[in-house]
């Protein structure tokens, strides 16, 4: 750290304990956290799952608010749980919600392995993080937001200056997400036939032919649209080619056809 | 300790390994092109290297004593910080020695290849291989570093697989590389660790900087990387615990038995103690490990020897045998490093022969190893029979021929360690030879000798001069050489340099002509022990080796004369010998196999946890996180 | 009240969902547990930010939640691939890949 | 610095605009560049020139950004608001993982034995319908793929070099999201990959959890996360730190998550099967050089006073990541399982270089780091390359006589398991002393006996590859070896040639290591 920050440091008496206001939110919300991240853990549907995620999600956010971060809990709610998590949902409703999952453990001795390693990291790490904080006060936030003029600021700020190469880098992160999503669903159809291949496609096939005892609408006219009459052989239109909502003339020919029967 | 920078006709060392290199390099990565012709271009490869060698030899020779450890600095391997090795080759007396045997018995065996891999598909394989592996071997001896030979080390493991498992229609092929691969990486632990070790305590891994600071390590330390490079050695040279894979490998083609596991490669580990020698030398304690290791493999390896039919686990055993003697002399210490190397390069010499020999009896014999099913080969493939004798006089230690020579100088140094000790370590070298004696003859019995038990439609017929002319250059150096080796100390005052002086013509334990003439005694009897068993005209070889029961129904209608050399001699010999193939195969095999099993079946229990569940990930994640929190804070408050 | 409690109200709930991830099988359930967790630590982050009197507390928070948004878009498009070839968000049914 | 903007403005409301160190960021800014104009791509171009329009993009952009870290090379400095360290690991990490992304971006591109890739033409086709049937031999692409690439490499680099924690994780996240993403991305086998990209993602969500709870804790004990900070009240013994500790284990579980290091590696294996064999090869290499070098920055720099604290932890962490890696890899049966674990056991061997605890740990590691990205690369270049009538095969069985039916394929890959089993001659040999020897030096020698005898457990099974492609006999209907494309033939060059010739001349290499290994806080 800089002179600059320890200077900030030195002056901003340091918090030792939260208002009590904090710690009745903390405490209800981190029981309500718990509870969501063991819903996400143990519901067996899958959008279960998803709320259950969502209330994390939220209680993170006021979380967030409470410790001085009022932007990233506006982040928080707006990127994490309004577009990641939609994400989610979508895929989840685009996958099935019906497939639930069968809470049966297939693996032998995975759940008591996972039993194991669940309890074993929780106790290290809370023990280790208990023993580590038991003086732990804090610094606050104050004078670092005040250095430029507020939180967003200050962060902004941060961003633009001290973290610019990653804030760069990441622009190539999310083009590469865009790009994977397109290579793995986008099915691009360079094999699709154009209208006059498929003309004339329709055309070599004789039932089509004497579909209506002459040429097929379209077929050596002078347009593909279905309106055109097609040609005789003298060169002449045959307007019985044409049905007549298309505004050809009715049945009954008029000129002789050399179509097969 | 400091070495001469090269220059002159020194700089040239490194081609030496370039040759074999650039031959394995064209032949794996040739492709096709070179199946017709790439064979001959790889033989050349090694030949070249063994003419430079011999100039190298001839212009070491002629430099000042001090001069002659020439430092071929290469380029700088590694540099940082105070992390300094360089990769360079050293050429000195000892590298010289092993230099020559390589190439010269490498390029031998290439040619010896050329006949006995005339019609196999896998030929420009095998050939590449085989370069690969010189260079390997090379590169071992000649590694001016520990990191350098280590990896020449891992090099020669890796063709050395490759090449055992090369007939790969063949299960046992791939069983016995995988065996040897893996007893092998246990040897290789031992060695990186001692590597390790010495950079720890040094901050260095070159010979020059180990060597010249081996004062300065701790007691504790200097045994610790002594016992590591031992184990090292253990693996690569088939030694007591490691010894499993050796005889296995036989499975690949013999010229690579001969090559590699007889040779070359499996004296590394005699080189590898021999090159530490300043530290061993500060380290008795880890020398008497040494000469223990090497008198239980020598008899292990003689006693088991007599238990196989099949000719060529026979001297697969007869080589494990003969590395324990070569251990239990560089264990001695200054008195016996220079006799194991020439030990060694009579015994690269003589095996050789022999196997280069079997190789020519299976190649007449349609690939048949049993030797039961062979008999009176010698008047059939007469030169096959002149040259296998060569080696096999040579290595019972018959007088004047290389065993004489130089199996007699282990026996009597280690008479010579003095203390009880000392009697002990020689009187197992003494049985060995007597052991060895007698195995070898019921080898040359059943093989070359005694009435034609062969499978029908068999035709054996002598072997194509490509392959009898490396046996026979092979002989003469078996007959010959451990003479020329010992004439006038001259070996021993070539390597006095690097491994020091050895205690020469001091006063002895025992009396050397009256130790020679116990020596050729045990050996006699040994002989005449398997004539009386197998050699005698009345005794018929079953074509099953005969069972318990079998040995005491065969006793009473041939061997009613023998009924008390039996039971006083065979019986037991036949019992002890049968525990030990069972400890070779059950218990060692087993206890590596049993090692490998626990880790298979750990693994294999353990990848059920593996479940597919990502909830039983997550599980786990979650316990290990709890685990690493809990440790941290244990760390904290604890 | 001592101000820090809202740490270990945070371990609390970062346990919770650790614990959920564990048992849901529902793939969406499991990720809206890991929500859970990371909220958890954004309380913590909060929490601290006061106590220390420093405002990066709070602009850490602040990345979390858009990378969190991020990462439920990338999250969801997988559910829903694998819901679509499967008809089942259920994490235990995608165990072909084990051993 | 919190306040240190605020200082200098004395308006409220007003801010002073923040340096932006342009030049030292511009890898990082041309890799996220070259990202952006990909999506732009997508939107805009016509489909027939997207994809060699984005691989040249792609390319073009770690080859630029390549070169702006070499310019850099002798920059040492914290810029950007502190936020990112510019040092000597990070320039190197930075430059390994540009390179390995350019291996990787390679096999993404490879169309080896056809026209089409590895990646899936439309992944929203359902599995098993005609549909999806038809558009297995489709030429289309996910051609967002690479974009998704690039992001993910920025996301590495800037992994491996934050100086805060906020911009680390940030830096996982944009790291792994699009891994996430990749990982259900594969042509064929489309409901292995997407269990994979599932699995990954909910292991990778919940370890980053962790890993923010952990970095809220440091918050708490520091009043700052940026590293220096983290340091300078570590280092002040009058504080009560079990915050720190608490936020210490936390942050780890994040971190060797992202390593795969034990007990956290159980992923690994599941998601490299089932990913597409490109995107495991990118993952398996940039994944580990970014999370390695994010793992040493934090506990060298933040909780560097503290070492002799962590360090026996490490020692324990890393002793099981070897062991599992290396028992459990024995008994696969699946290529690319067999390589992930493989890379678990890896992990542990660079942990030991870590644990050193040294200079010459922080060199060794990141050698280590370069050379197995490498190495992994070129061998999952040759997995993508072995194929029967259903993709690829990664079934061992199938690979057995695969050295006859295609020798120089069969023999690169034998040279990379080698190398993966650190024999002599190759990288992984030198990698391996080195942090060995870093480690024996930094008073761990029993963490370098467990790494040898593991290693040599490790050799078992690379060898048992070996000899079945080797030394067996074919399969009757086996896989075909498809001809690689200059793509593919590329990236197996590239890993063949780094992996020999560090190898057999690292040194130059491990200098510019040895130089670089000093970080800033």
């Amino acid at each position: 750290m800089t002179a600059a920050s320890v200077a900030a440091v030195a002056a901003a008496a340091p918090i030792t304990h939260t208002r009590p206001g904090e710690s009745a939110v903390f405490y209800l919300l981190g029981a309500v956290a718990i509870v969501a991240a063991l819903g996400v853990v143990f519901a067996k549907n899958a959008v279960h799952a998803a709320l259950a995620l969502v209330g994390v999600l939220f209680t993170f956010a006021v979380f967030y608010a409470m410790q001085d971060a009022p932007f990233l809990a506006a982040v928080q709610i707006i990127v994490y749980a309004g577009a990641i998590l939609m994400l989610f949902l979508f895929v989840l409703m685009l996958v099935g919600v019906d497939s639930s999952d069968s809470l049966v453990e297939t693996l032998r001795g995975h759940r008591i392995a996972t039993g194991v390693f669940g309890l074993s990291f929780v106790v290290i790490m809370v023990g280790a993080i208990g023993h580590a904080i038991t003086h732990a006060s804090a610094v606050g936030l104050t004078s670092a937001n005040a250095v430029a003029g507020g939180n967003v600021q200050s962060l902004a700020r941060l961003i633009f200056t001290t973290y610019f190469w990653p804030f760069e880098v990441i622009s190539a992160l999310l083009i590469v997400a865009a790009v994977g999503a397109m290579v793995l669903a986008h099915r691009e159809r360079t094999d699709r036939p154009s209208q006059p291949e498929l003309m004339r496609e329709r055309y070599r096939r004789e039932d089509l032919v004497s579909a209506l005892g002459h040429s097929a609408p379209g077929v050596f006219a002078l347009g593909d649209s279905a309106a055109r009459p097609a040609l005789l052989p003298g060169g002449a239109e045959d307007l019985d080619s044409v049905y007549p909502e298309l505004g050809g003339s009715a049945h009954g020919s008029s000129a002789p056809q050399e179509s097969t029967p | 300790m400091t070495y001469t920078a090269a220059s002159g006709l020194f700089a040239a060392t490194w081609l030496l390994l370039l040759f074999p290199l650039v031959g394995a390099a064209l032949l794996l990565l040739g492709g096709k092109a070179l199946d017709r012709a790439g064979y001959q271009f790889a033989t050349l490869m090694p030949i070249a290297s063994f003419v430079l060698a011999v100039v190298l030899f001839f212009h070491l020779k002629s430099q000042p004593t001090s001069g002659r450890a020439v430092d071929d600095h290469l380029y700088s391997w590694i540099a940082v910080g105070g992390f300094h090795v360089s990769a360079g080759l050293l050429l000195d007396p000892l590298s010289m020695i092993f230099v020559l045997l390589i190439t010269g018995v490498g390029s031998l065996i290439h040619i010896y290849s050329i006949g006995y891999m005339a019609h196999d598909p896998g030929r420009r394989r095998f050939f590449g291989y085989l370069n690969l592996f010189v260079a390997a071997m090379l590169l071992l001896v000649l590694a001016d570093s520990y990191l350098g030979l280590y990896v020449g080390w891992e090099g020669v493991g890796l063709a050395s697989y490759l090449l055992i498992a090369f007939w790969q229609y063949k299960p046992a092929a791939g069983t016995a590389a995988k065996k040897a691969f893996v007893m092998n990486r246990v040897g290789d632990v031992g060695l990186s660790l001692a590597i390790m070790l010495m950079f720890a305590t040094l901050d260095k891994v070159d010979y020059a900087g180990v060597f010249g600071g081996v004062h300065h390590i701790g007691h504790a330390d200097l045994t610790a990387i002594a016992l590591l490079l031992l184990l090292g050695a253990c693996g690569k040279s088939g030694q007591v615990p490691l010894q499993g894979w050796l005889p296995d490998a036989m499975e690949g083609p013999t010229p690579v038995s001969a090559l590699i596991h007889a040779a070359t490669m499996v004296t590394a580990g005699v080189y590898l103690i021999a090159r530490s020698a300043p530290i061993f030398d500060l380290a008795p304690e880890a020398r008497l490990v040494v000469t223990i290791v090497g008198a239980v493999t020598l008899l292990f390896g003689a006693a088991v020897g007599c238990a196989y039919d099949d000719i060529k686990k026979v001297l697969a055993y007869s080589t494990v045998s003969q590395i324990g003697y070569m251990f239990l002399a560089v264990g001695l210490g200054p008195a016996g490093y220079a006799i194991a190397i020439i030990h060694l390069v009579a015994h690269g010499f003589f095996k050789a022969t022999m196997f280069l020999g079997a190789g020519s009896v299976m190649h007449a014999m349609d690939d048949q190893v049993d030797m039961r099913r062979f008999g009176g080969l010698r008047s059939v493939m007469p030169v096959t029979f002149a040259t296998f004798l060569m080696g096999y006089l040579a290595i019972i230690g018959f007088p004047l021929w290389s065993g004489f020579w130089t199996k007699d100088k282990i026996i009597e140094a280690s008479f010579d360690k003095g203390g009880t000790s000392g009697y002990i370590l020689g009187i197992c070298a003494l049985l060995g030879a007597g052991v060895t004696a007698f195995y070898m003859t019921r080898l040359m019995i059943l093989t070359f000798f005694g009435k034609r038990r062969w499978t029908e439609g068999v035709h054996p017929h002598e072997s194509p001069v490509s392959m009898t002319a490396p046996m026979i250059v092979l002989a003469i150096g078996s007959a010959v050489g451990g003479f020329l080796l010992i004439l006038n100390g001259g070996v021993q005052h070539w390597l006095t340099p690097v491994l020091g002086k050895s205690a020469e013509e001091g006063v002895h334990t025992v009396n050397g002509t009256v130790l020679t003439i116990i020596t050729l005694l045990v050996v006699a009897g040994g002989m005449s022990g398997a004539y009386v068993a197998f050699g005698r005209p009345t005794v018929r070889i079953p074509w099953t080796p005969p069972q318990a029961g079998a040995v005491v129904t065969a006793a009473r209608r041939n061997l009613y004369g023998d009924a008390f050399n039996e039971a006083v001699f065979m019986r037991p010999g036949q019992y002890l010998t049968r525990f030990l193939v069972f400890v070779d195969g059950r218990g060692v095999d087993g206890a590596v196999g049993g090692l490998a099993a626990l880790v298979g079946g750990t693994s294999g229990r353990m990848r059920r946890a593996q479940n597919g569940f990502v909830r039983s990930y997550a599980l786990s994640m979650s316990l290990g996180a709890v685990a690493l929190v809990g440790a941290l804070l244990l760390v904290r408050f604890g | 009240m001592n101000p820090a409690n809202y740490l270990v109200l945070a371990a609390v709930i970062f346990t919770i969902g650790a614990v959920g991830v564990l048992v849901r099988r529902n793939a969406i359930v499991v990720f809206m547990c890991i929500e859970l967790m990371l909220n958890a630590a954004n309380l913590t982050l909060v929490t601290f930010s006061r106590l220390r009197g420093s405002l990066d507390g709070q602009v850490i928070a602040f990345f979390v939640m858009v990378v969190a948004a991020a990462e439920v878009v990338v999250g969801l498009a997988i559910i829903v691939t694998i819901f679509r070839t499967r008809r089942s968000a259920s994490v235990d049914d995608a165990n072909l890949l084990k051993y | 610095m919190i306040a240190a903007a605020g200082v200098a403005a004395a308006v409220p409301g007003q801010i002073t605009t923040p340096v932006i160190d342009y030049r030292q960021l511009s890898p990082l800014l041309i890799v996220f560049g070259a990202a952006l104009l990909g999506v732009l791509v997508e939107a805009f171009a016509p489909a027939a020139a997207r994809r060699l329009t984005q691989i040249l993009l792609a390319g073009t952009g770690f080859v630029a950004a390549f070169v702006m870290v070499v310019v850099n090379h002798s920059f040492r400095g914290l810029v950007a608001s502190r936020a990112v360290a510019v040092d000597g690991p990070a320039l190197f990490l930075d430059g390994t993982i540009l390179l390995l992304a350019l291996g990787s971006l390679l096999l993404l591109a490879d169309r080896s034995g056809g026209n089409a890739d590895a990646l899936v033409a439309d992944p929203a086709a359902l599995p098993g319908t005609q549909e999806a049937s038809a558009l297995l031999a489709s030429t289309d692409t996910v051609t967002e793929a690479f974009p998704l690439m690039s992001f993910s490499v920025g996301g590495m680099m800037l992994f491996s070099q934050s100086n805060s924690l906020l911009t680390m994780f940030v830096a996982l996240e944009v790291l792994s999201l699009p891994l996430y993403l990749m990982a259900g991305l594969a042509r064929r086998r489309r409901l292995l990959s997407q269990e994979a990209a599932l699995k990954y993602f909910l292991l990778g969500a919940f370890s980053s959890a962790f890993f923010l709870y952990g970095l809220a804790m440091i918050y708490g004990f520091a009043g700052s996360v940026e590293l220096g900070d983290i340091f300078n009240a570590a280092a002040n013994t009058s504080k009560d730190d079990t915050f720190l500790f608490l936020g210490m284990a936390l942050l780890l579980v994040g971190l060797l998550f992202k390593i795969g290091a034990a007990p956290f590696q159980a992923w690994t294996p599941d998601v490299y099967q089932g990913s597409p064999t490109p995107v495991t090869a990118f993952m398996s290499a940039g994944t580990k050089v970014a999370a390695f070098g994010a793992l040493l920055r934090v506990f060298y720099v933040g909780f560097g006073d503290i070492r002799w604290d962590w360090r026996p932890i490490m020692w324990v962490v890393s002793i099981a990541t070897m062991v599992v890696g290396a028992v459990l890899a024995i008994t696969q049966q699946d290529i690319k399982r067999m390589l992930a674990y493989s890379s678990i056991a890896h992990a542990g061997f660079i942990l030991v270089g870590f644990t050193a605890t040294n200079a010459q740990g922080l060199a060794g590691t990141m050698f280590y780091l370069l050379t197995y990205g490498f190495t992994t690369i070129g061998a999952f270049a040759i997995v993508g390359l072995v194929r029967d009538g259903n993709g690829e095969a990664t079934h061992l069985s199938q690979w057995a006589g695969l050295g006859r039916r295609a020798p120089f394929q069969a023999a690169a890959f034998a040279f990379f398991l080698l190398a993966l089993a650190g024999i002599p001659l190759t990288s992984g040999f030198m990698a391996k002393f080195y942090v060995f020897q870093a480690a024996i030096n930094g008073g761990a020698a029993g963490l370098v006996v467990v790494g040898v005898i593991t290693s040599a457990i490790t050799a078992f099974f690379y060898a048992r590859v070996i000899v079945l492609m080797f030394f067996a006999e074919p399969v009757a209907d086996g896989p075909v070896v498809a001809e690689a494309s200059g793509y593919a033939a590329g990236a197996v060059g590239l890993g063949l040639a780094v992996t020999l010739v560090l190898g057999i001349v690292p040194a130059s290499v491990m200098t510019l290591a040895h130089n670089a290994a000093v970080f800033v806080r």
